[in-house]
């Protein structure tokens, strides 16, 4: 790579490498293909040009076998890129099952982030080389989208739901992220960096500073505070333990994984989706607890479910 | 261009030029070569308007902190750019300036089928662009012209429902000329024209008619709900109410990929007019040509999905809609690929129009193949929405769409205004809009794949070399653009005469006088050859 | 239409491409308009899955009797306005004036009961996302959403209705002033189409809206 | 040059096969036939649609070509919901989150 001049961003993730060797591949193709056009309009620009008024063309109505060649070459290239980056994106799609859950809440037009453990931050994200990273977002307003370069993934941030990706960082240093889809005024603004530490240093950031109380812990004081345990503890409302990422059979006779998006519908519109056998009562949580507080109930949720070792980690 | 200058004489006593002078004489008129011109009138209004902002921008872009403009303001202009440039420039560019003018000429018919309703659509579009102009004077609206929700629903402070009246209204006066044209194309043919004798300017103009009054109203829906959705604040776009915004974006783009279409269809028409006149050859595969306009205004509908890929839309149909977005490609490619075959062994000349054409050839092909990258799902994740996409489609859209446009007005131009412009200044004109152009996009490629966002009205330093660059190319395609507004004024007095058919071309356009007749003709034509039937007997200049 | 009292406009040859040329453009506008009302249908296709009980209970929030009502009256209004398009055909200009008239009134009988008696209604109760919206029952913002939908698109499609009207009372100060024959009744047969679809779409929003919940 | 005239009756038979089919759709809304409810009554509404295009809009007498429109429009309708519900209705299928990716797996077997 050119010093001083990149034409590519670092390659600082798991994925930026295999994106890589695919976009070399399509350049490739396109720098062929423009060439071969190029060439071939110039050539005969050339060859072909008027020299006098009495030139004649030569008229010619078409060729099929040369028609057919232009379809099929074409063709089995896109089928090959199809192919390529459809495979490279579903694997990308999916977080690996060891992955550090950080949780991400957009709003215009900052970014505030929140560790398992407790910390939080805004507008920077402090993450351990070599440990794959899930990131779980939603918004507090707009559509935003959190966007690594160097690490050659992004995803809009929606209000009203979740969605979620993950890198591995494999460099440590500073990588910029961007808000990529246009929220507002400040839009440009609204960006900060990604610091990927070595494992140790990253031991060292989360015990300094300021420690917070862990998501879980917070969520279970939330729960507390709600008084959820009222019903959810009593048999009045379903239990919630070993609920999460568990089938929820419903009253209409469907069921349901509860993941995420389930649980916080359940939490802002409980009787868009009862479970069979319990009675409707429970009131809406709508207004009454930010996004933010979602995550932490959600993730106290997690950590009641066995097996589930990596939130509490 | 020295036939023109052989000629001298003058032009025809009486054409539709001269059928009345009075203001009401244009205002009113039901003639639609005539509604072409008051079309190229606006449209080249709202061009240097919106290209105006477009100066604003890249001159803010010279320094990473911005070096004249608030965010706000920026965002501003980058929107009124897009709501200009798209709706009231790119979509009525070709269809209604040349396909008005040229579509029942072209076919031997006194005017569309419905001549009252085209002045409607005229009307329809003067209003729309008031709304617009009137939303951007008194304050301007700043959602992009994406009009994302909820942006555009709860949270932008700024006159959005204005703008979105100014875009729902305009689109309306698409409708109805792409519904002109189809009854026009389909019920007012000349004796002897048959579907395949049409010239494929037709055969673009009809594709891109469908693709008007089948997508253009789910746009006009989802502007009405967004509006509705701001004035009672709440609607089916609303996540408080469990709303989905992802549904305004399937509605927005169900129409607005295939606009994009609306916009390169006709000017791909231009080019196999162009490429055929100025080889004095036969297209090479005309089926094959005229079909992949309809294949791509089919296939058109069915890739919007790839605007998308990283919206929160599902892994399933983002495979689906990324195979379907490659399937457009091939169309796309037979069409690059025919156009350089018609070449081989012509009689190729190159007066400014077809250097036009062939600047058309090589961006479009830039352009369309950069679109690859982008149907590619692992490569868009990272490159969606970052200056790498803005270089793409101002490929397609500037580098396509507007040279095909300006070379098929250097080409008809001395049978709409009668007279010749200076050729030498054309082709300069030419040349320096295609250097300037790949001098401004060009790095914005790089740009993107080093991860710029687009939309930023500041950005990190790192970016600064090159969107110096892109602001350099930007002032040379700045001149480049006003250098034909100023010989085109000057011909339509000056100019030499240019007679019946100066480039020696084939078509019922130029069977006529130039300028024609108010009635196109004096008898209605019986066609008895295939469109480009070069090399048959040599039309001479009359 | 046309300023000239010949029948035939001067871009067209004869009589008959002129009409096949009106229809062809009267059946691509509808395909429009096809196009138009499909945006609102996708959205309630989804939500309607999505959030089923909610679209159920707020369906049944709606009258089906008057709902029922208006279909038979715009349905009536339909074969009115065919049998008007028939004696423009036949040259009857009384009878065509006569079942215009009938179809504007039936056009003003559904628009009336729909403002007077269910949008008036609904108001009051407080079922009107945005201008007026106290309900509290279950599932609250979902129901909001449905009845979004049911405002928007019955509001859309009454829309259209009034443009119809409007457009009647224009064709029944033509017809009575004789601006019709069997040469010349393009228009009528144009204004006919236009209405025949807003009746479609109608037949289409009934069982959407008022029955998909089930009334048992 | 008057077009195709139907006969009177013809349209009053329509109008009369018109109301019955609206008095059956809503006598069907009352009766409890599970999902199959929804079915009747889009069915009954595409008959009802039909009955309206081919006599009162006079499509059965008319040329090919406005058969056309109507299939393309519809066709187009079709695409714009399909896809879009497509989306819709297949976002919760992927990316099992990778926490309980496995627990699933082993809740399925």
């Amino acid at each position: 790579m050119w010093q001083g001049f990149p034409i590519q961003p670092e390659q600082a993730s798991t994925i930026a490498r295999g994106v890589d060797h695919l976009y070399y591949f399509l350049t490739a193709v396109d720098l062929f293909f423009t060439a071969v056009i190029f060439l071939t309009v110039f050539y005969f620009a050339v060859r072909y040009r008027r020299r006098s008024p009495q030139d004649k063309a030569t008229q010619i109505e078409g060729n099929l076998p040369l028609e057919a060649l232009w379809t099929f070459i074409p063709l089995v290239l896109v089928v090959v890129m199809f192919l390529w980056g459809a495979n490279l994106y579903i694997r990308n799609s999916r977080p690996p099952t060891a992955a550090m859950e950080i949780f991400v809440v957009g709003k215009q037009w900052m970014w505030k982030l929140q560790h398992p453990e407790g910390p939080r931050e805004i507008n920077e994200l402090h993450v351990p080389v070599g440990l794959p990273i899930k990131l779980t977002m939603t918004s507090e307003d707009v559509i935003h989208n959190f966007y690594v370069p160097a690490f050659r993934v992004q995803k809009d941030v929606v209000p009203g739901m979740y969605t979620s990706i993950w890198f591995e960082a494999t460099k440590t240093g500073r990588y910029h992220f961007f808000c990529n889809q246009y929220c507002g005024t400040n839009h440009s603004l609204m960006g900060g960096y990604v610091i990927v530490m070595k494992p140790e240093d990253y031991q060292q950031w989360l015990s300094g500073g300021v420690r917070g109380e862990s998501m879980v812990s917070s969520g279970a004081k939330l729960y507390e505070q709600l008084a959820c345990i009222t019903c959810h503890g009593t048999g009045k409302g379903p239990p919630l333990v070993d609920v999460f990422a568990r089938p929820v059979k419903l009253t209409d006779g469907t069921s349901v994984v509860a993941d995420e998006v389930y649980l916080r519908e359940s939490i802002l519109y409980p009787s868009a989706k009862i479970v069979m056998g319990y009675p409707p009562i429970m009131p809406t949580y709508k207004g009454q607890v930010t996004e933010e507080q979602l995550l932490q109930l959600i993730a106290y949720i997690k950590s009641l479910s066995s097996g589930e070792g990596k939130v509490t980690k | 261009m020295e036939a023109a200058d052989v000629q001298g004489g003058s032009l025809p006593r009486i054409n539709y030029l001269n059928a009345g002078y009075s203001i009401k004489s244009w205002l009113l008129t039901t003639d639609h070569k005539r509604i072409a011109i008051l079309y190229l009138f606006s449209i080249t209004f709202f061009f240097f308007f919106g290209g105006s902002a477009a100066v604003l921008m890249r001159l803010n872009l010279v320094e990473p902190q911005g070096a004249l403009l608030e965010p706000a303001t920026y965002n501003k202009l980058f929107s009124m750019h897009g709501i200009i440039m798209v709706f009231l420039f790119m979509i009525p560019s070709i269809p209604a300036v040349l396909g008005n003018f040229l579509v029942p000429l072209m076919i031997g018919a006194r005017d569309l089928a419905f001549p009252r309703l085209n002045l409607l659509s005229w009307y329809i579009f003067i209003i729309g662009g008031f709304f617009t102009l009137y939303a951007v004077l008194t304050g301007g609206v700043d959602t992009g012209w994406t009009f994302y929700t909820p942006l555009s629903t709860t949270y932008s402070n700024t006159n959005v429902i204005s703008a979105a009246l100014g875009v729902f209204i305009a689109g309306f006066s698409s409708i109805l000329t792409g519904l002109n044209f189809i009854v026009t194309i389909h019920k007012m043919r000349a004796p002897g024209l048959t579907w395949f004798r049409l010239p494929l300017f037709l055969w673009a103009i009809y594709a891109t008619s469908v693709i008007q009054i089948l997508g253009t109203p789910v746009l006009a829906i989802s502007i009405v709900l967004v509006a509705l959705e701001r004035l009672i604040h709440v609607g089916v776009f609303d996540p408080a109410v469990g709303g989905d915004p992802i549904l305004f974006q399937h509605l927005f783009w169900f129409y607005s990929h295939p606009a994009v279409y609306i916009m390169i269809l006709p000017s791909m028409g231009v080019m196999s007019e162009l490429i055929t006149a100025f080889s004095k050859k036969r297209i090479f595969g005309y089926k094959f040509v005229a079909f992949s306009s309809v294949a791509i205004a089919a296939i058109s509908f069915l890739v919007w999905g790839h605007h998308m890929f990283v919206a929160g839309q599902s892994i399933y149909a983002g495979v689906v809609f990324s195979a379907l977005s490659f399937a457009v490609a091939i169309p796309s490619a037979i069409k690059v690929f025919n156009w350089t075959a018609t070449l081989y062994k012509g009689s190729v000349s190159y007066q400014a129009p077809m250097l036009y054409a062939i600047g058309f050839i090589g961006l479009f092909t830039m352009g369309g193949l950069t679109g690859l990258f982008l149907a590619t799902l692992a490569i868009d994740v990272h490159v969606h929405a970052t200056y790498f996409v803005v270089a793409h489609f101002h490929y397609i859209m500037v580098g396509g769409a507007v040279m095909g446009y300006l070379g098929g007005l250097h080409f008809w131009w001395p049978k709409i205004t009668g007279r010749m412009y200076p050729d030498g200044w054309a082709r300069l004109a030419a040349a320096v809009i295609f250097v300037g152009f790949n001098l401004t996009f060009f790095p914005q490629y790089i740009l993107g794949y080093l991860g710029m966002p687009r939309r930023y009205a500041v950005y990190a330093p790192e970016f600064q070399v090159l969107n110096v660059m892109s602001s350099a190319g930007a002032s040379i395609l700045g001149v480049g653009y006003l250098i034909p507004l100023v010989y085109l004024i000057w011909s339509m007095r000056y100019g030499p005469v240019a007679g019946p058919n100066p480039w020696g071309a084939k078509g019922l356009e130029w069977q006529t006088p130039s300028p024609p007749p108010t009635e196109n003709f004096e008898e209605t034509p019986v066609v008895t050859e295939e469109a480009y039937a070069y090399g048959t007997e040599e039309t001479q200049v009359a | 239409m046309h300023s000239s009292n010949n029948a035939l406009a001067g871009q067209f040859d004869d009589l008959e491409q002129q009409h096949e040329a009106s229809s062809l453009g009267m059946w691509v506008f509808l395909a429009t308009e096809i196009m138009f009302f499909g945006g609102l249908f996708t959205g309630y296709v989804i939500f309607r899955n999505l959030d089923l009980p909610a679209f159920e209970a707020g369906s049944r929030l709606l009258n089906v009797r008057i709902g029922a009502f208006n279909t038979a009256v715009l349905l009536s209004s339909s074969l009115t306005m065919a049998l008007a398009v028939r004696a423009a055909q036949l040259g009857k200009k009384k009878a065509l004036v006569i079942f215009l008239l009938l179809t504007l009134l039936l056009g003003l009988t559904f628009v009336g009961a729909k403002l007077a008696l269910e949008w008036r209604h609904d108001f009051i109760e407080g079922l009107v996302p945005g201008l007026n919206w106290t309900f509290n029952g279950p599932d609250a913002a979902h129901l909001e959403l449905f009845f979004c939908f049911y405002f928007f698109m019955t509001g859309v499609h009454a829309a259209h209705m009034v443009v119809g009207v409007g457009i009647l009372v224009v064709l029944i100060i033509m017809a009575g002033r004789g601006k019709f024959s069997p040469q010349r009744f393009n228009v009528v047969e144009m204004a006919g189409l236009y209405w025949h679809f807003v009746d479609i779409i109608w037949i289409f929003l009934f069982p959407l809206l008022y029955l998909i919940g089930g009334r048992y | 040059m008057p077009g195709h005239i139907v006969p009177k009756k013809l349209y009053f038979l329509v109008f009369a096969g018109l109301i019955a089919l609206t008095a059956l759709t809503t006598g069907v809304s009352f009766i409890n036939l599970g999902k199959w409810n929804a079915v009747a009554a889009l069915a009954i509404a595409v008959c009802k649609a039909s009955l309206v295009v081919l006599f009162f809009m006079h499509l059965r007498w008319s040329s090919g070509l406005l058969r056309v429109v109507v299939v393309s429009s519809l066709v187009w309708l079709a695409i714009l919901i399909g896809l879009t519900v497509g989306d819709v209705f297949t976002r919760g299928w992927i990316p099992v989150p990778s926490s309980w990716e496995t627990q699933t797996q082993q809740d399925i077997r």
